[in-house]
């Protein structure tokens, strides 16, 4: 029996709902505007997390001569995918295809205007496999582009300071349409292989995107680490950041701004919205909490940028869990994340030897893995109880827990191959790298031509 | 002409500066620089990266005074610098040949 | 026949819910708290744009010695239009009164108390042209209120670091009577002249203010810098940005609350909101990238305040659009409006010769222009669709473009002759310009008594 | 009889809606998408208020050498006190138990997994006292826990550049439990003392928190004030703000989050809602006004900070009265609390002689108390018509008057003696101040290893 | 060889390098500085605290040239630094013993 | 005593303050400058306004030694600021009449 827990993610806002308010007329399925108002909330709240929030965390932990070179990268990935997005990443992504890739039935997303005022159905024409939403397409499209957006952009924290931009965009699109949509197809769409389990699994659960988005980008940034190779002057220089309150105002919308990426992956303003905006809050801030404490114990003292990498390990590591769970294994799951990222990012990186910059492996990648396979120990049978798969019948114990193994290492492989091949080939085209003298000029004025006062 | 240039705590500039006063001292130059010494610096961390800092803020004053005057001026600095912990910081004495003001082109003594 | 695109957007909404919520019972408007919610949240956004959106963007682009006056700039501006506004500006934008000024009957928003928990119904009273909506009045009051907010505050970009604190807040107040309310009035009320359509033409469409407010604070900024004139040092000084980073995050939030600007003004969380939403991500994205593009061949490096300016560019041209136009479209319109705003803050202003400090003209002016056109180009049938102007027969090709120019036409001359004269008499009351010495010194430590350290 | 404002600002949304969308099946609440949706949104816009609004506002005001330590103060307790509320605050204070305290029947969030999709009945099996609302108790009890950590947060303004991060904790910790969940439960459970009324009085009214939130603040503040004693330097040195613009970005998402904190306290997306934004919007605007014409009047010039902290001033004043009153009150409100709070911040502290360093009692302490007494005055009648009180019998006048004193008086003596009580005891057991030394060093390198470049 | 050093109003900073180049000055070094003289600052208010400032921007421009070099250096300053108002700023001359190009070891004259 | 004053690129200044501490140089200060030279700066763009910027970042070290010391200085100072790219600095020796350590009032040698 397929049991596909992310399949319920979608099914349930609409079968909650035509148990209560709809209950008489269940079978033409209806925009709801309360549930829409969510969406279109949740989406401004998304981007807000790339721009400015990830520009500024990430701005911020950077030397002074980089501060706007990494803020540019965050600001044109988001300009480069939203289009990518529009002309083909979306259909690839989210239309029916196979298992492994979707169709181009909406490129230039064709098809919207007849559409607007229509409920959205995931999947439409698989028998059994429909997920209808009660918000329009350009919602769902919308909200879905705004993943699309931040996941390359968390992979900049990996060569912050050293890669061309003139590279960055020909990677991000290469990667935006090889990495990013076929495994967003693969998670998320109703006909996607991991989404419909294998070996007789179930299907993997990921809320939110701990697979597709944080053990994606975290495992493609640690390529490019060993591919561009250490920053010049790395362990001699001080690398100190130029402006740690940058990074905390970064961290502070990334927080707020998940909000709308874990509650909105709801789908509807509705219950499960709602415990995923609590266990989203509950895990960020134990493992703020559990970083500090460890870096405390561990260096003397507590960090400003060690207490707001915490949060975010927990914000990462909650995400796949986050429609999933309640309270109490949100505490636990903070908790671990915190402790272990604070591992991940002062030890293993330096045990390694790869120098990623701005640990986008170390937080997104490890705290992926984290809350992917916690997802699996911890989920909460009622959240995912579907027609199909009654309360009690729906989660795997160890069935689950393999299946989240399953879709990690897929990622990982996908990603990580993919990742090291796109890097090859625009190396080979247009370089990667700036040259040391420009690094150490700062890339601020080498690249873009402008400079902090 | 002496040009007198103190190295001091930055905490420590207003207490100079009204130090000066009393003795004629009608101008002087402030800037801020970073002193490496026998003062120890904080170690700091970021994300496991530990910089130790060997510079501390200090301020630099240069001040011009006629000759007869800079004994008088390194004392009041030496006196109202003084915290008598490490790092409190040094005073150097220059020989000036000429000085001017830009706004009177007075020199030399008128100018200061 | 008078065919009224604005007017079926304020009308449509209602009436798609009709058509499916509440089609049992379409005589008795309700309110709806899904529209309510996503219209609070609009306003919040709209809020957002202006503080510390706008405020940072500008300040972003001075020099260290004005970034607080401009901030301020926003700040006040914010504060002084919103009694203004509660005063008498919503009375004279949104009553009935005729077809070029509203009425006083909402003086000090009497009458509020009465209706606080009724649906608004815009026009009441006239037959045919109510518009009956599913939020509050105090809700489309404030949401109103954002954009009388932020259309002044646009205007500062052009007299930035010169213009005196006191001389500001009574051009503003001024400017915000006499300029903003007959403009909105015009465009958006239902007796509204330009809305109404005049020589036999449809009404103009504007969904979110395309005239009302990027044309008219764009040619306001214009006359403001000839009127004050240049900064002292232009061409010779060295004016760089003191730190771009501000103005990054300012883009930012600008982009981000725009989602509320546009998606708001369908008044309504539903289909529309959804396209409006997405054709404003897609136009802005064009036009980042379309002006880098253009920056990185014509001066040799992407820059990133060319990124953000390109995207504000972008948002700007697609806000008279935003409710009208599909993805294809909004994708053009975006680059156009990349590579038209890129040349006219770089070339057009050099080849006229003013000082708009911060491109008020070239970017809003412009960028306005660009979109009220294309409007009329590229207008989408079924949106505009209403029971009196049926599918098929209510975009009224030639007729629309031409309906366009003479509400562009209208806006400029009215905001620019009245802009003029109000400058003339705030310069004979209180002097326009602090003195060339405190120019020099800088506008926060004269005007306000404080400095960034 | 006993006439519960506050009790009537938690029914009437429902009351509202069932009059409406529900008339047909009154009896079994249900949950709103729209209500839900508009709670999500509040809830995320109050967690931006303290990060990074609060974070920013405070760091913007002190040294160079304090600026992260001022930030890690907001973010800190936004962890900490998220884990608390999660464990037993939320319980203390919105469980039944008795008049005083709640019970810790919701210890651990105990019970959240079994209503996760239902209605949430706050006083749940009280007898006509139960309001049913339609949120689940996931979305409400986010919402009131991101009231418990703005609370603490304001209070650290107080002891700014000069706390030990380890007594922080410890005395944020104890703070949460023995004086926050007390106060908010006296205030807004069905069952506190406040809200049910004493001496025969009327229920105080506290719309969203001028006792819970603010006076609670401003005087636990001014006690920190006293025992910690005044910074090193304090008259001599020069402690000017090291940043202003950050303390203006920082009071502009203060603004804008505060939207999501007085019309988040209808708990519903409905006209009360509408109005609590809109008289926000003008008491905020015209405190902003009146503090910043004070100041040039006794000071002769207009300051970016003064404009700022007086748009604060009016946030606080109108929070009390915003589901209360109409939009006339609020102007005055505004107004008065401008003039007010700009003589506390620069006047009775001085002649009082307590370092506040950035003005938690003057603005907070202060404006909440002018707003908790002014709601008495302003409160319009049919905003809190119940059932029980119908329309035109419900305001108290004197009477009403007499209970906000005592509601004021309450909070100021429990607040200021436990908050003495417990500082003494963390300065037995930890120590409350660094040593001179390290204040004058800076508490960024001091206590977080960090420094602003 | 002459160290002279001439505090001067920032915005002129521009105006003082061009007079110089014609003189055959290939480099200079600037600092920004905080100058206290006879020019009075502006007072700052923060929430009632009031603050005289007392040190006021200033830039300070030191460049090394030949002996015989130094009157001209000293007048092209003097001319191009001049507004007339208070708060010019100040030209010193100190002698230097000694100079060196890092790049090519160069010295004296040949280094500068 | 002499005071040397080095100008030199920033990312030379751990290499150079490494390369005196064998010599004995206990001591050292530093400040942000801006310089102008050969070397020539990149050309920023802001919507349209173009300005070469003709000053680069560079970092000035002022340290006294005995002048017995200044010599072994100097060289050292050169080998460990080189890069032999245009724009490595220039070093320039003065003379100092007095120095005062301020925490212990010792003078000259034993002040440094
Ligand atoms: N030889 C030197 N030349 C130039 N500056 C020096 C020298 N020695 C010390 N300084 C400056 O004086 C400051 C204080 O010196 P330090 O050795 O720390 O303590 P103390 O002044 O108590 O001897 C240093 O930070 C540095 O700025
Ligand atoms: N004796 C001095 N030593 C060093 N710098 C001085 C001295 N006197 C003045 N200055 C510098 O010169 C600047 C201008 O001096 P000031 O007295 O204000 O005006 P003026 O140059 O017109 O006499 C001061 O801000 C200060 O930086
Ligand atoms: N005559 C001078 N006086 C003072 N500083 C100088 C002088 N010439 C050069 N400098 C400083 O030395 C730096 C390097 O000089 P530059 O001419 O660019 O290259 P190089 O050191 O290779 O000759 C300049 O940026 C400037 O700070």
């Amino acid at each position: 029996m397929k049991t596909l827990l992310r399949r319920a993610a979608f099914a349930l806002p609409l079968l909650a709902l035509s148990a209560s308010a709809f209950a008489e007329d269940a079978a033409a399925p209806k925009l709801d505007s309360g549930d829409t108002a969510w969406m279109l909330t949740s989406t401004a709240l998304v981007l807000l997390m790339t721009i400015p929030g990830l520009a500024l965390f990430y701005a911020g932990m950077v030397r002074k001569k980089n501060i706007l070179a990494t803020m540019m990268q965050s600001f044109a990935i988001t300009a480069l995918v939203t289009v990518i997005w529009m002309i083909a990443g979306y259909s690839l992504a989210f239309t029916n295809g196979n298992a492994y890739i979707g169709d181009l039935s909406r490129f230039f997303l064709n098809g919207f205007g007849a559409n607007w005022d229509k409920p959205f159905i995931l999947g439409a024409g698989l028998k059994d496999l429909e997920q209808v939403q009660t918000v329009p397409e350009s919602v769902f499209m919308m909200f879905q582009m705004t993943f699309a957006i931040i996941t390359p952009a968390l992979i900049a924290g990996a060569f912050a300071d050293r890669m061309k931009f003139s590279a960055l965009l020909v990677f991000i699109t290469l990667w935006s349409l090889l990495v990013y949509s076929p495994v967003a197809h693969w998670v998320w769409a109703p006909t996607g292989w991991l989404n419909a389990g294998v070996f007789g699994l179930p299907g993997a659960a990921d809320f939110a995107g701990g697979t597709v988005v944080h053990i994606n980008a975290g495992i493609a940034g640690l390529v490019c680490a060993f591919v561009l190779g250490k920053r010049v002057g790395y362990g001699t220089d001080n690398m100190a950041p130029f402006n740690v309150s940058l990074a905390v105002i970064g961290a502070s919308l990334l927080w707020v701004g998940w909000f709308g990426f874990n509650a909105g992956s709801a789908v509807a303003a509705n219950g499960r919205a709602g415990m995923a905006m609590t266990v989203t809050q509950i895990a960020t801030a134990a493992a703020a909490l559990s970083w500090t404490f460890a870096e405390w114990a561990a260096k003397g003292k507590p960090s400003v940028l060690g207490a707001i990498s915490g949060a975010v390990a927990g914000l990462v590591a909650i995400t796949p869990a986050s429609g999933f769970v309640l309270p109490g294994p949100a505490l636990i799951i903070g908790i671990v994340a915190g402790v272990v990222c604070f591992w991940s990012a002062t030890s293993l990186k330096h045990m390694m030897g790869y120098d990623d910059s701005l640990d986008a492996f170390g937080v997104h990648g490890v705290g992926g893995i984290i809350g992917a396979l916690l997802t699996g120990v911890f989920a909460f049978g009622p959240f995912t109880a579907t027609k199909d798969a009654p309360l009690g019948t729906n989660i795997g114990g160890l069935a689950q827990f393999e299946s989240q193994v399953v879709a990690v290492l897929a990622t990982l492989i996908w990603s990580g191959v993919l990742t090291f091949i796109i890097l090859k080939i625009v190396d080979a085209v247009v370089g990667l790298r700036v040259t040391e003298e420009e690094e150490r000029e700062g890339l601020d004025v080498v690249l873009h031509g402008e400079r902090i006062g | 002409m002496k040009l007198i240039m103190a190295i001091i705590k930055p905490f420590k500039l207003d207490d100079v500066r009204e130090a000066l006063t009393p003795l004629g001292v009608q101008g002087l130059t402030v800037s801020e620089v970073k002193g490496f010494g026998r003062q120890k610096g904080q170690t700091e961390i970021y994300r496991g990266a530990e910089y130790h800092v060997n510079f501390l803020p200090k301020v630099k004053i240069e001040v011009v005074v006629g000759a007869d005057l800079a004994d008088a001026v390194v004392e009041a600095i030496m006196k109202s610098a003084h915290t008598g912990k490490i790092g409190d910081g040094k005073i150097f004495v220059i020989d000036i040949e000429r000085a001017v003001r830009i706004r009177t082109a007075e020199t030399d003594a008128a100018a200061l």
